[in-house]
């Protein structure tokens, strides 16, 4: 029969986690799947109770955006026993719960951060360069991780530099906001030479600072950052922007179909289905892209 | 209606509310959904008891979100990263929550200054200081905690009634007994009632507030113990928003928010309203955020309405006629 | 112990207390002495600082100077608790006591029974009851105290503080809100507790208790000491002289004489106006330039029918005319609207906003009634309030001050002009000289008369009969919530009052409604 | 100014000096000012700015604290009117977004208000209703998405400038003008205070406490919907999920830090802006300080109750002491 599946979504805290819902909900209605969404307003105790009501709705697969690593063995050992498989995605969790579940459609988030770092040192060559860094939340695992692959990429040059660094919370004004105190800080902007940020969003309020500052971002200021929301490529298509790693919202399909194989003949899909963590550049005819993911509800 | 205490009416609405989510929903009749709904909300349980001392108190307690959060990462580092002992982490960690609602309540007292903002600030304290130990979620392994949540009194029906719901049972219980029965439960009425009044009349107001706050923060230590039981994990950004929930909770549970009425029974069943509201959101799944913010807007508007209703229909004077016309 | 009883040993000392809030000087240098086992009366015009020597005493102020010596040793309390413990109990002026908890919780707040940690509620609520008897009242004691009236209120205070007196008893005018029979009970436990070697502290303007009650009298004037007599030995004009610093113009206890009694015009009236559960329904009549006099005992129904008739309280039967047109009253704004006024009994929780201005009270129910968009300027504010100030006498003649931090008296003063700068056609004035001295209180009466000789219509409510009786035209007798008898000219005199109150033997409606 | 301005307003204005003078150590250019494009630039102007959506809320916030109320739903309302006001930008003219925006303002307030001054609820609970539901329903708007707009003339409220002043801060001045103008210039001023200072003797006296609570509530929607206008039309887009997400705290500290007690009664607009720039000049001196983002609570706690202790009544009262006696001992 239909299956029906329980999505603990953790919120709709970004035009990213909405565009996840909306083409989760279509892969969903794609493959003729029951997918109950609830969402957890960025709680983890929400989400935690979401899935112990999942399992008391005997519910075939749950999915599970977990909001952060750790805390979810005692639900999912609840899970397990009920044998309700559970697929998590977007995000993965501590190793200790690996026997937990069944798989992971994730992206990379150190990976994503060691992309944007990467074509940074490579676009900027041997000159020096300051670099200011927009964080998101603090306390966030995204946010460390986006850090930490930056960093490490960035650390092989000795010419670039991190000389702010300061939350922008992932959200657009406080991305503005804390542009604007970079650029009075680093005299008028004239030393920054690249900002990266750690989503899209911010970026795109970092932008606005820049030129109402006078400066010209894009061109002057190189400017990288991480999700790939159609925004940012509106951005680009105008050359006020210069790349963004993709973190696909579609995680959604990939784990319907692993779980549609696992239910039909009982193959167990590898623990990682990593999703690709793709660059795009201006070169990549920005436009474009930006049309075609207009209408997935970022 | 008439003549019902608030705390009874709170009660039947609770008991309404179920009864209606369970003719939707027929699973949720069950004793696996009750005992969710204890275990979901033990650590709110918890806090909502101590915020019910200070809101009855006239005060407010911001920061109790914060010190959970503070309380998590601090027990999870101490035993995963310091080697610490799980009981003496414990027991480190609630003197120095304890220690911390002291100093506000002091602070509060001695600076004359509104307990809104010194809890505000506090609540900036707690949360800052637990970035400062991890930013990181800390995963706790020791043996202890999965003995804790593994713990549980099978209910038939299949329905679990875990450790994190006892100890919560037995702290509303116990804050129940000393709000009621003790001296410095009365104490506790009689600030809400006026503090100038009280201290004239020979409460010693400065030592009481200094012992609600410190009440107020220990128990979200020992929440933030169970938070972390709950989850095997400290966290710094956990438990955000928590002390509007305890306070949203305290107030359905017919608590004045300008002090001097209200119980912790009611508060328990305000926890209990809450968890229902949002059991039944989940359990209705088609919901996407808006309308699940939405929900939980109009649900709690829908309970207080009721209760305020009820209530007042039971406050109403008995219409016989008065005195010598007959 | 053997010292407290020798009546020549002070048993309280105040020697040079000073003391000043800011700019006001409250107390300079005062010295005061109680000896066990009398009954000492401390008296004074309003703003005196009676009430400031008393909280000085008992530490809630900090003192600038001076000392004071318990049974011959400095006391120093820093806190009510200190005090308490010392052996000092007190009555403040205004109720002290806590309208949340119930009345046996009132009663023995930080000193309840306890068992193994816990509150022997019942032995509490025996205990309450038994004290309360004592007082000739028997309500019950576990309903919230906020449930009663300002005399029981006011009654339970007494009996908390008689029963924590270990040593020292301090009542600030305990007897303002009480009627006759209860300041007959209050008089009698003082005695005893006098005859026990318990000094007692005695606050009151009203001076025929003073003389009935007290042994000695020490009198304060502008926060200084005049002088300390023996009550026996001093005469009544001397101790106004000595209160008010001059002699007072006229004597206020004789009956006015009877105003004619020509049928002026009909100002407001109620036919069958009542509210269920609440008063019966009564007919009353108000013409202007009358004073009708509302008398009863205690929960008698007399507040809840100045309730009614300003429109305070909705009644649910009956109507109401102005003028002989037929009028809503639903609210207090009708009232208002209707050129009515109605000065509270509760002056602190239903009348004052202690933290605006002299003046910003005293305008409030005119803005109120102008409407918003007539703001009074800041010029016609000033002007209001200092007309009124002077005229009332309101002290320290500082608008600007925060009515809180006025002396009781005062701050009934601001609640009157409060009504009297509305110019209403009709004033309901519930106890309007409660707490007010005896010069101000003459004033006040004279002000009541001259306001009626310009057509103001005055329902008034007052515990002292001898004060219906001086000035009302008609006196109207409540029993049980309902209008009883309506005495007119000539029969209007203090006997008959008691005897339309005491008929059918219904002397007791202290008793409690609940 | 004295009488918009009173004596009371010592503390706070020296709170502010100290403060600044602190983000001048940390940030050597934080007082450099220079033109561009026509408009000011520079740190201080930045504060101005950024400081607006916190300061429209105080306005608001501190006539409903006056009455002794709270309103914990003005985030959620920033969102909604941001919202609104982002959906209609780029089909419909300036006045008709704003027209549709601080009408939603206002229906927000008139609902809040009816649940505090009709059915009797208690404020905290009555806007908490509003602050869950409210987002939701910005998010039903945008539909969980950044909702975009270039129309100019909405893009200008957040980003255009009037004399050297970016036009956020002259409307801030300008709604500041008119409270005071409004409040102080009819009765309603003396009448709010009565309210909150004892609301059962305002009654009696004849005051429309009704209608005043009524009227706060709403007039706080509409301050909250205009700092949701400006909060879009400063980002040209929407963000109803983070949007005043969390303002509300500011609003109220605001106002608090501005001497207006949270038990009703006397309050002081100006102080209460003065209170919300002070947080602004906190958070931008955090910025510029250069802190890793782990601190910035922890200093904002230790501020907030430095600022406070300033204020505490007992607190000036020891530094009395203290001065006498040194006096005496001199
Ligand atoms: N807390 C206070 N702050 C400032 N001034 C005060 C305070 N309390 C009393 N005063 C002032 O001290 C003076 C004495 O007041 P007090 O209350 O002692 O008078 P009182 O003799 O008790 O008068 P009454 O008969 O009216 O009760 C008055 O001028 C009053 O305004
Ligand atoms: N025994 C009682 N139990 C409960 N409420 C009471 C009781 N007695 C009075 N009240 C309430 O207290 C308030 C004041 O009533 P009160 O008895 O003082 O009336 P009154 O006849 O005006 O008395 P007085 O004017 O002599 O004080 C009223 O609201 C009344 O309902
Ligand atoms: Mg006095
Ligand atoms: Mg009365």
């Amino acid at each position: 029969g239909q299956l029906t599946i329980g999505f603990s979504q953790i919120g709709s805290e970004s035009g990213w986690r909405a565009a996840e819902t909306s083409v989760s909900k279509q892969e969903a209605a794609k493959r003729q799947v029951n997918l109950k969404i609830a969402d957890a307003q960025q709680k983890q105790e929400n989400q935690i109770k979401a899935i112990r009501s999942f399992i008391a709705q005997n519910v075939d697969a749950i999915f599970l955006a977990p909001v952060v690593s750790t805390g979810w063995d005692s639900v999912l050992k609840e899970a397990k026993e009920a044998k309700i498989p559970v697929v998590l995605l977007d995000r993965d969790i501590d190793p200790s719960g690996k026997e937990l579940y069944l798989t992971a459609v994730t992206s990379d988030s150190v990976h994503e951060g060691a992309v944007a770092g990467d074509w940074l040192a490579k676009t900027v060559g041997e000159k020096a360069c300051n670099i200011v860094e927009l964080q998101g939340t603090v306390g966030a695992s995204v946010a460390a991780n986006r850090k930490k692959g930056f960093d490490t990429a960035v650390a092989k040059h000795p010419n670039l530099k991190v000389v702010r660094s300061q939350t922008g919370d992932f959200t657009r004004a406080k991305g503005k906001e804390v542009m604007e105190s970079f650029i009075k800080a680093e005299g008028g902007g004239k030393n920054i030479c690249a900002v990266y940020a750690h989503n899209d969003d911010m970026m795109v309020g970092a932008i606005q600072a820049m030129k109402e500052a006078g400066l010209k971002p894009g061109k002057e200021i190189l400017t990288v950052s991480i999700d790939a929301v159609p925004d940012i490529f509106k951005a680009m298509a105008a050359g006020e922007a210069n790349a963004t790693v993709e973190l696909t919202p579609n995680m959604a399909g990939p784990a319907l179909d692993a779980i549609a194989a696992f239910k039909d003949k009982g193959t167990v899909p590898p623990k990682w289905i990593q999703t690709e963590s793709k660059l795009y550049t201006a070169a990549d005819d920005p436009q474009k892209i930006y049309d075609s993911k207009k209408g997935l509800g970022y | 209606m008439k003549g019902l205490p608030p705390v009874l009416i709170t009660a039947i609405v609770l008991v309404a509310g179920f009864v209606l989510c369970a003719l939707q929903f027929p699973n949720i009749a069950s004793t696996r959904v009750v005992g969710n709904l204890l275990t979901d909300n033990a650590f709110l349980g918890i806090v909502a008891t101590g915020m019910t001392f200070v809101i009855i108190s006239g005060g407010i307690d911001l920061s109790v979100g914060s010190v959970i959060g503070f309380t998590t990462v601090f027990v999870a580092l101490a035993i995963e990263r310091w080697g610490v002992p799980p009981l003496v982490a414990f027991v480190a960690i609630l003197a120095l929550s304890a220690a911390f609602g002291a100093a506000m309540g002091a602070v509060i007292h001695v600076l004359d200054l509104p307990p809104f903002i010194v809890t505000l600030a506090g609540m900036f304290l707690a949360r800052g200081a637990s970035f400062l130990l991890s930013t990181e979620s800390v995963p706790i392994t020791a043996p202890v905690y999965s003995t804790v949540s593994d713990f549980a009194l099978r209910m038939p029906g299949g329905g679990r009634l875990t450790a994190i719901a006892i100890i919560m049972l037995v702290i509303v219980i116990g804050g129940a007994l000393l709000l009621h029965l003790t001296r410095f439960g009365a104490n506790v009425y009689a600030l809400g009632g006026s503090r100038a009044t009280a201290s004239l009349m020979g409460v010693a107001v400065g030592k009481m507030t200094i012992k609600i706050y410190m009440l107020s923060s220990l128990l979200a230590g020992i929440a933030g113990i169970v938070f972390s039981f709950y989850t095997s994990a400290g966290y710094s950004l956990s438990a955000v928003g928590v002390e509007l929930d305890s306070i949203a909770a305290v107030v359905i549970g017919g608590t004045l928010l300008t002090g001097g009425q209200g119980s912790v029974i009611g508060t328990f069943l305000g926890v209990l309203i809450q968890g229902m509201i949002q059991t039944y959101i989940n359990f209705d799944g088609t919901l996407s955020s808006w309308w699940t913010k939405i929900a939980t807007g109009v649900l709690l508007f829908a309970f207080i309405a009721l209760q305020q209703g009820l209530v007042a229909l039971a406050r109403r004077p008995v219409a016989k006629s008065a005195g010598a016309a007959s | 112990m053997e010292n407290s009883l020798d009546p020549a040993l002070p048993l309280l000392e105040v020697r040079g207390i000073s003391k000043s809030f800011g700019a006001v000087r409250a107390l300079q240098e005062v010295d005061f002495t109680l000896r066990a086992g009398e009954i000492h009366a401390l008296l004074g015009e309003n703003g005196a600082g009676k009430s400031t020597l008393i909280k000085v005493v008992t530490g809630v102020f900090p003192r600038d100077a001076g000392i004071v010596r318990l049974g011959g040793e400095e006391v120093a309390p820093r806190s009510a608790k200190a005090t308490l413990q010392a052996g000092i109990a007190t009555v403040y002026q205004e109720v002290n006591l806590l309208p949340n908890l119930s009345v046996a919780q009132n009663l023995f707040l930080d000193r309840q029974p306890m068992r193994f940690g816990i509150v022997r509620e019942g032995e509490m609520r025996r205990r309450a009851k038994a004290l309360l008897a004592d007082f000739g009242l028997d309500i019950d004691v576990a309903a919230p105290l906020g449930n009663y009236s300002v005399a029981i209120q006011h009654v339970t205070a007494i009996a908390r503080a008689v029963d924590l007196s270990a040593r020292v008893l301090i009542l600030d005018e305990p007897t303002a809100s009480l009627d006759r029979h209860e300041v007959e009970i209050l008089f009698r436990i003082m005695r005893q507790l006098a005859k026990r070697g318990i000094g007692i502290v005695f606050v009151s303007h009203f001076l025929d208790q003073v003389y009935e009650i007290s042994d000695r009298i020490t009198v304060l004037r502008n926060g200084r000491l005049v002088g300390e007599r023996e009550t026996a030995s001093l005469p009544r004009l001397e101790l106004i002289r000595m209160m008010l610093g001059r002699e007072l113009a006229e004597t206020t206890s004789a009956r006015a004489a009877t105003r004619e009694h020509q049928a002026r015009e009909v100002c407001a009236s109620f036919e069958n106006y009542g509210k269920a559960g609440y008063v019966a329904p009564f007919h009353l009549e108000l013409r202007h330039g009358e004073v009708v006099g509302l008398a009863g005992l205690l929960g008698s129904g007399r507040t809840e029918t100045a309730r009614l008739v300003f429109g305070a309280e909705r009644a649910d039967r009956g109507q109401a005319k102005v003028e002989g047109a037929p009028v809503r009253l639903h609210s207090p704004r009708d009232g208002v609207r209707h050129g009515f006024g109605y000065c509270p009994e509760e002056r602190k929780t239903d009348g004052i906003v202690a933290e605006l201005s002299v003046r910003e009270n005293i305008v409030l129910a005119l803005q109120a009634k102008r409407g918003l968009h007539r703001p009074l300027s800041r010029r016609e504010q000033d002007e209001i309030a200092r007309r009124y100030v002077k005229m009332l006498d309101i002290r320290p003649p500082d608008p600007e001050r925060p009515v809180g931090l006025l002396s009781g008296g005062n701050q009934q003063k601001v609640l009157l002009a409060r009504w009297l700068a509305t110019s209403p056609r009709l004033l309901v004035l519930d106890e309007p000289t409660r707490g007010i001295d005896v010069g101000a209180h003459a004033e006040i009466i004279r002000l009541i008369r001259d306001l009626c000789d310009d057509g103001l219509s005055l329902l008034v409510i007052s515990s002292e009969l001898d004060e219906i009786v001086t000035y009302s035209d008609r006196v109207v007798v409540l029993r049980d919530r309902a209008h009883i008898e309506e005495l007119a000219g000539e029969a209007i005199d203090v006997g008959n009052i008691l005897a339309a109150i005491a008929a059918d033997g219904a002397a007791v409606a202290l008793e409690a409604h609940t | 100014m004295t009488a918009l301005l009173p004596r009371r307003g010592l503390a706070q204005i020296l709170a502010l000096i100290v403060i600044l003078a602190v983000d001048r150590v940390v940030s050597p250019q934080f007082f450099d000012l220079r033109l561009q494009d026509g408009r000011l630039f520079g740190s201080l102007i930045d504060v101005l700015n950024r400081g607006t959506p916190v300061a429209l809320l105080s306005l608001g916030m501190v006539l409903v604290i006056a009455t002794r109320g709270i309103d914990l739903s003005v985030g959620a309302v920033m969102a909604i009117c941001g919202a609104i006001a982002a959906s209609l930008a780029d089909s419909h003219g300036l006045p008709v977004v704003l027209a549709a925006a601080l009408g939603a303002g206002l229906l927000c307030g008139l609902w809040n208000g009816f649940l505090v001054a009709v059915l009797g609820m208690q404020p905290i609970v009555a806007t908490l209703i509003l602050m869950v539901a409210g987002r939701g329903i910005a998010q039903l708007i945008t539909e969980g998405r950044i909702v975009t707009f270039s129309s100019p003339d909405l893009v200008w409220l957040g980003n255009g400038s009037v004399l050297g002043l970016p036009v956020p801060v002259v409307i801030a001045l300008g709604m500041l003008i008119l409270t005071g103008a409004v409040v102080r210039g009819s009765a309603l001023g003396l009448l709010i205070e009565a309210t909150g200072g004892n609301a059962r003797a305002s009654e009696l006296a004849g005051v429309g406490t009704r209608a005043m609570i009524l009227s706060v509530y709403v007039w706080c929607g509409v301050c909250a919907a205009l700092a949701g206008v400006i909060a879009a039309a400063d980002i040209m887009g929407a963000d109803a999920n983070n949007a005043g997400l969390w303002l509300e705290l500011d609003a109220i500290l605001a106002v608090v830090i501005g001497g207006t007690s949270l038990f009703g009664g006397r309050f002081s607009l100006v102080l209460a802006v003065l209170g919300a720039l002070i947080i602004q000049t906190m958070n931008t001196g955090i910025l510029l300080s250069g802190y890793p983002p782990e601190f910035n609570l922890l200093v904002k706690a230790v501020v907030v109750l430095a600022v406070l202790l300033l204020q505490s009544p007992k607190f000036s009262g020891l530094a009395g002491i203290a001065a006498r006696l040194r006096r005496t001992k001199a």
